[in-house]
């Protein structure tokens, strides 16, 4: 084993010219707007939190049940339940900006317009770090089809996202495609700055009882560690495909399940899932991350980035 | 104030009636909590079952511990019954908003049915000396553990047992003593309706209390991933439209306020769920 | 909850013209050529086997390491290690033979003419019911790409096999596929006689202390319960897109689990992974199963077929 | 001939040097079982961790109980630890060929590294009588725990200890120690050599057989799911060509048959994720 070292490791990053202290930060939608963790988590301490998915106007979001757990893991839809990008400016920011950590607001949309439509109305917001883009929404205006299913569509998303603002854009990336390095290369060549993945699986379960769906909306995104080996897979696709860099995510709950993601290629990486479970996840993983690297001997984060030697 | 704690188990025994007792220490969150506050806790340390249970508070014990009543119900409470005393559990809570105890000259009128009367228990040991506690359920076997109703009868003015099958206390279901109760109370202004149980009970309840005018305050039971407000996964729908989530905003919430009909599915899901899962 | 009965369910099912006593087999790969589980499981009970494939040639396989454990689930990187068709016909299918149970050959190649040859060879060969013709593999003829993601490639490939023998043919799709509705089309439109689903989803796991993958082959399929959630709703799009019987699997564990399948739209299912955690599986989802229609009192097994209410 | 069976847990304590002794109820497991062959434990009923370990059998008591001595190398073994006697574990086994014992008047020369030593163990107990038992180690901490060496040096001809660090026993690694004894050693037609423990050990000890042409067998550590011949994912690559299965095949194996070179990447593997995992 090697060799022991004393001095703390260097895990600052830079991801899409973002700098981060560290490379852990909140997965969308499963860390709130920052508040709801308060009594467990120091901001100040995260590397960023990426908050719940924002549109132009307040989403009611989907009836209940929303969600149901899974083997390791668990369903839900909740139906981008937010309220709207103008409370979030208003209500949910103030807070953010009192703590030293970068904000990466996660955006949405059912329409190419709504996306720039948010997007433009957070250009240039004081406390805004970059732009994480959920691109696993249906396109109301075209026939419901996701554009995070179709590469065209993707790309004229995010072309027209990209021309909206100056911030930072990170494209988040659906697992539900049969080749990710295809859409890597569509953020890539629409100009994104940096690529986030991955986004729930589509799935389902059913009540055998009363022979319906556990979701009231039928099926719903399927998250935590189960997913883990299906995220690494595909990050470290993405990261052969494009030079972006890439948040990693998808099930990670300790400091080895970070450092994962990192060796397959990401830059930094966000924890979601296990947030719930424990609300002190994210430092848990930090601190774990440390204790690796200083297990490892390893003087600096950056040094480990996509470094699986394969074969 | 930090709410997450490892809580030894102090003491992990069948309570009778098909439910287990279980008090945690806890001293921080024995002190915080209020009735109608829940914990939510993690029945292992592994990735399956991933998520937290969340239980209702029934009372505080020397200022220091947690008493809990839980029923199996599925793969999470089954495990649970494994863990013995001497063991440590992960805690989260106290969460939610509890019942606001009601004001001097109030008379709290409890209800609770099925698994829901640790709640209520909880408030009648702080606000109980006046108030009429009614109990319901299909028989006997599906009434709460003797101890509690014990504890009831101490600490409450009446306790009101109704059964389906008559096998105790007065045949029939428990909306019809409490529908019988308020027939015979003239000062219905002073009561105030406190319900926890079945989501079918509660919105019979509330019927009960709006066609007498009577403040009611339900304790609603949703799946629940987090119990901090972050996954908004067990929102309630609201009258005035949109959710509010039971672990933040709830799980108390004025009768009123809830949008009943939206939810029957919820309830039937939940409760068909426990049925299969016993 | 519905009145119990007494009378033993009917279990039986036909799928694809083949009568199965029961609608639960076992997943290919997972239970060799069945005799490895003689010790535990009398075949005469089961629906049916579903044997490891079996290619014209035999196959080494991987190098080591070739599995590695995941939350819920396992990854695998076997390389479809098989003896050959004639060895399987010689050594292997004589002892099925002895059962009173259905027998599935699944097969594969790495070339159309592969899976033709493979097809012809056992085609009229006495004791085989039906194919499942495994398409998650690699045509190394056009650089590679895998027949299963691919509409065309699954399309002519099935044509081919179609049209090379008589026996009821199971088209097995890849879950590795942005539309699993595309591909129940294709083989329906290749004469399939029905569909099984789902394989494994392509995973990759890493040790974070050698910096390399746990798997010698780099990426593996995930297999197990984590996965199961995907496969139902796989089966449920599958189910609503074609009318052919489809043999559904992915994580199944309980009769509940199989149930799940049953209501979103399978005939039959398939028990995979679980076999290995416990080599009486089949048979404990087997009573598991009956239990379940036994206390919702259902006569008929078929009759819940997808039966799942949605909304 | 059943294989699967819900094994009570008779005795599970520290055994020392940082092992668990675990005596596990399976009599007809107990009767079947011979030197070599293994056992799957299941630590879990639920999801996770999924699939059973491996553990090779140490001895057989009283022919109705198995004893196994196992260390933890990560979550599995982790939580194995915290099974209580009086629990009861699937156990899927005796699997896999064991050894086969040396004819009359042959002299066994076991060698054992790392956790290797349960199946010799098991060996010196059933024809230990003229074995020389070779045994090594880092250092003293890293031997097999106290009562194990003791129970050897009772039942073999000579226990010949080595400790890197000259802790315990002759200073240098057990593969010197071999060397030494094979040196002084007139008749090595007599010899028949049984190796358990690291890959690259094995490899080492498979190679100082075939420069003296002493008969090797090696008993393999690879990766189990299923423990049956199913999986296919226990390979062992063989020089011949092609694989064979550790839990079929194997463990046991002529060290001649096995292509060694190939396999070393996977004992980097393994021995890393033990050390991670601890
Ligand atoms: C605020 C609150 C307080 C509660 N207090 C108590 C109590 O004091 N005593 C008691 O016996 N039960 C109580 N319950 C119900 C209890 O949480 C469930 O019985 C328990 O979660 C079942 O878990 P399981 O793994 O055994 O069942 P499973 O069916 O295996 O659980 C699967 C999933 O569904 C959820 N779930 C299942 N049933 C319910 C339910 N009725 N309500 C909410 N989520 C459910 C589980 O949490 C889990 O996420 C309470 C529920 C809530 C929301
Ligand atoms: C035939 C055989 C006999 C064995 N006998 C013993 C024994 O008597 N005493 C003892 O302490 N250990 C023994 N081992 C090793 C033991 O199986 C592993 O230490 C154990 O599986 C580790 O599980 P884990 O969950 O703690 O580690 P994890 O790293 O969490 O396990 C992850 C996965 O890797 C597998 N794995 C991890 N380490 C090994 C290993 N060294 N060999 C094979 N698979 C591994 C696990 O089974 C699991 O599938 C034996 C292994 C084999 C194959
Ligand atoms: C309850 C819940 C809500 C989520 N909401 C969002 C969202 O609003 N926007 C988004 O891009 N991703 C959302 N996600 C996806 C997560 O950000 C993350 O990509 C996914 O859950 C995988 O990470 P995990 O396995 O660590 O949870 C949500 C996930 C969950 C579980
Ligand atoms: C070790 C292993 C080997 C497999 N081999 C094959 C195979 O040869 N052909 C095939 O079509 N599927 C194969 N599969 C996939 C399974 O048949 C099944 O589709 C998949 O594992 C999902 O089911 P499960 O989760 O119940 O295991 C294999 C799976 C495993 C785990
Ligand atoms: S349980 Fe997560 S928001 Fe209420
Ligand atoms: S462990 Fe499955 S074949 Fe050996």
């Amino acid at each position: 084993m090697p060799a022991k070292i004393k001095t703390k490791p260097n895990l600052s990053v830079t991801l899409a010219g973002i700098k981060l202290k560290n490379p852990v930060l909140t997965a969308s939608g499963t860390f709130g707007y920052g508040e709801e963790f308060a009594d467990f988590v120091d901001l100040n301490k995260l590397g960023g939190v990426i908050v719940k998915g924002v549109s132009l106007k307040p989403i009611a979001g989907n009836p209940p049940p929303r969600i149901w757990e899974t083997p390791s893991g668990m369903l839900n839809a909740i139906g981008l339940e937010n309220p709207g990008v103008d409370v979030f400016i208003n209500e949910k920011l103030p807070y953010l900006r009192r703590f030293d950590t970068a904000v990466l607001v996660n955006v949405f949309g059912y329409s190419l317009e709504e996306y720039v439509g948010v997007v433009e109305r957070l250009d240039g917001v004081s406390g805004v770090s970059g732009l994480e883009v959920n691109i696993s929404c249906p396109n109301v205006k075209a026939g419901g089809i996701v554009f995070g299913t179709n590469v065209k569509a993707a790309f004229e998303l995010l072309s027209a996202v990209r021309k909206a603002t100056k911030l930072p854009v990170i494209a988040k990336l659906s697992p539900n495609v049969t080749d990710i390095t295809e859409f890597a290369r569509a953020a890539r060549d629409a100009g994104c700055d940096g690529l986030s993945l991955i986004n729930t699986l589509l799935g389902m379960a059913i009540d055998v009882r009363c022979r319906r769906p556990r979701l009231a909306n039928c099926t719903g995104g399927l998250s935590g560690p189960a997913i883990r080996p299906v995220a690494v897979r595909m990050v470290w696709q993405a990261a052969k495909a494009v030079s972006l860099p890439i948040i990693g995510m998808g099930g990670i709950v300790t400091g080895e399940d970070a450092l994962e993601f990192i060796l397959a290629g990401a830059t930094a990486v966000a924890v979601g899932t296990a947030n719930f479970v424990n609300p002190r996840a994210t430092l848990d993983v930090l601190d774990d991350l440390e204790r690796c690297l200083r297990e490892q001997g390893v003087g600096d984060l950056q040094s480990l980035i996509g470094k699986v030697s394969v074969g | 104030m930090t709410k997450l704690h490892k809580a030894l188990i102090l003491s992990h025994k069948p309570a009778g009636r098909g439910y287990y007792r279980l008090v945690l220490k806890a001293p921080e969150a024995a002190v915080a909590a209020v009735p109608g506050q829940f914990v939510m806790l993690r029945v292992t340390e592994n990735r399956d079952p991933l998520l937290a249970r969340p239980f209702g508070i029934s009372s505080i014990i020397a200022r220091k511990s947690i008493e809990l009543f839980y029923r199996v119900a599925g793969r999470g409470t089954a495990l649970l019954t494994r863990m013995k005393a001497g063991h440590a559990l992960s805690l989260l809570g106290p969460l939610g908003k509890g019942f606001l105890l009601p004001v001097k000259d109030v008379t709290p009128v409890l209800i609770a049915g099925g698994s829901g009367f640790p709640p209520l228990h909880f408030f009648a040991m702080r606000a109980g000396d006046r108030a009429h506690f009614f109990v319901g359920a299909r028989d006997k076997e599906c009434l709460p553990p003797t101890r509690v109703l014990t504890s009831l009868k101490a600490n409450t003015a009446k306790v009101h047992i109704a059964t389906e099958d008559g096998s105790m206390g007065r045949q029939g279901m428990s909306t019809d003593a409490l529908k019988a109760f308020l027939a015979k109370e003239e000062r219905k202004d002073r009561l105030v309706i406190y319900a926890c149980g079945p989501h079918a009970m509660l919105a019979a309840v509330s019927r009960i209390a709006a066609e007498h005018s009577i403040t009611c305050y339900v304790s609603t039971e949703e799946r629940m991933a987090c119990g901090l407000g972050a996954c908004m996964g067990c929102s309630v729908p609201m009258k005035a439209g949109g959710y509010k989530r039971a672990c933040k905003e709830g799980p108390v919430f004025d009768a009123r306020d809830i949008a009943w009909g939206e939810t029957v599915m919820v309830n039937v899901r939940n409760s068909e769920f426990k049925v299969r899962s016993e």
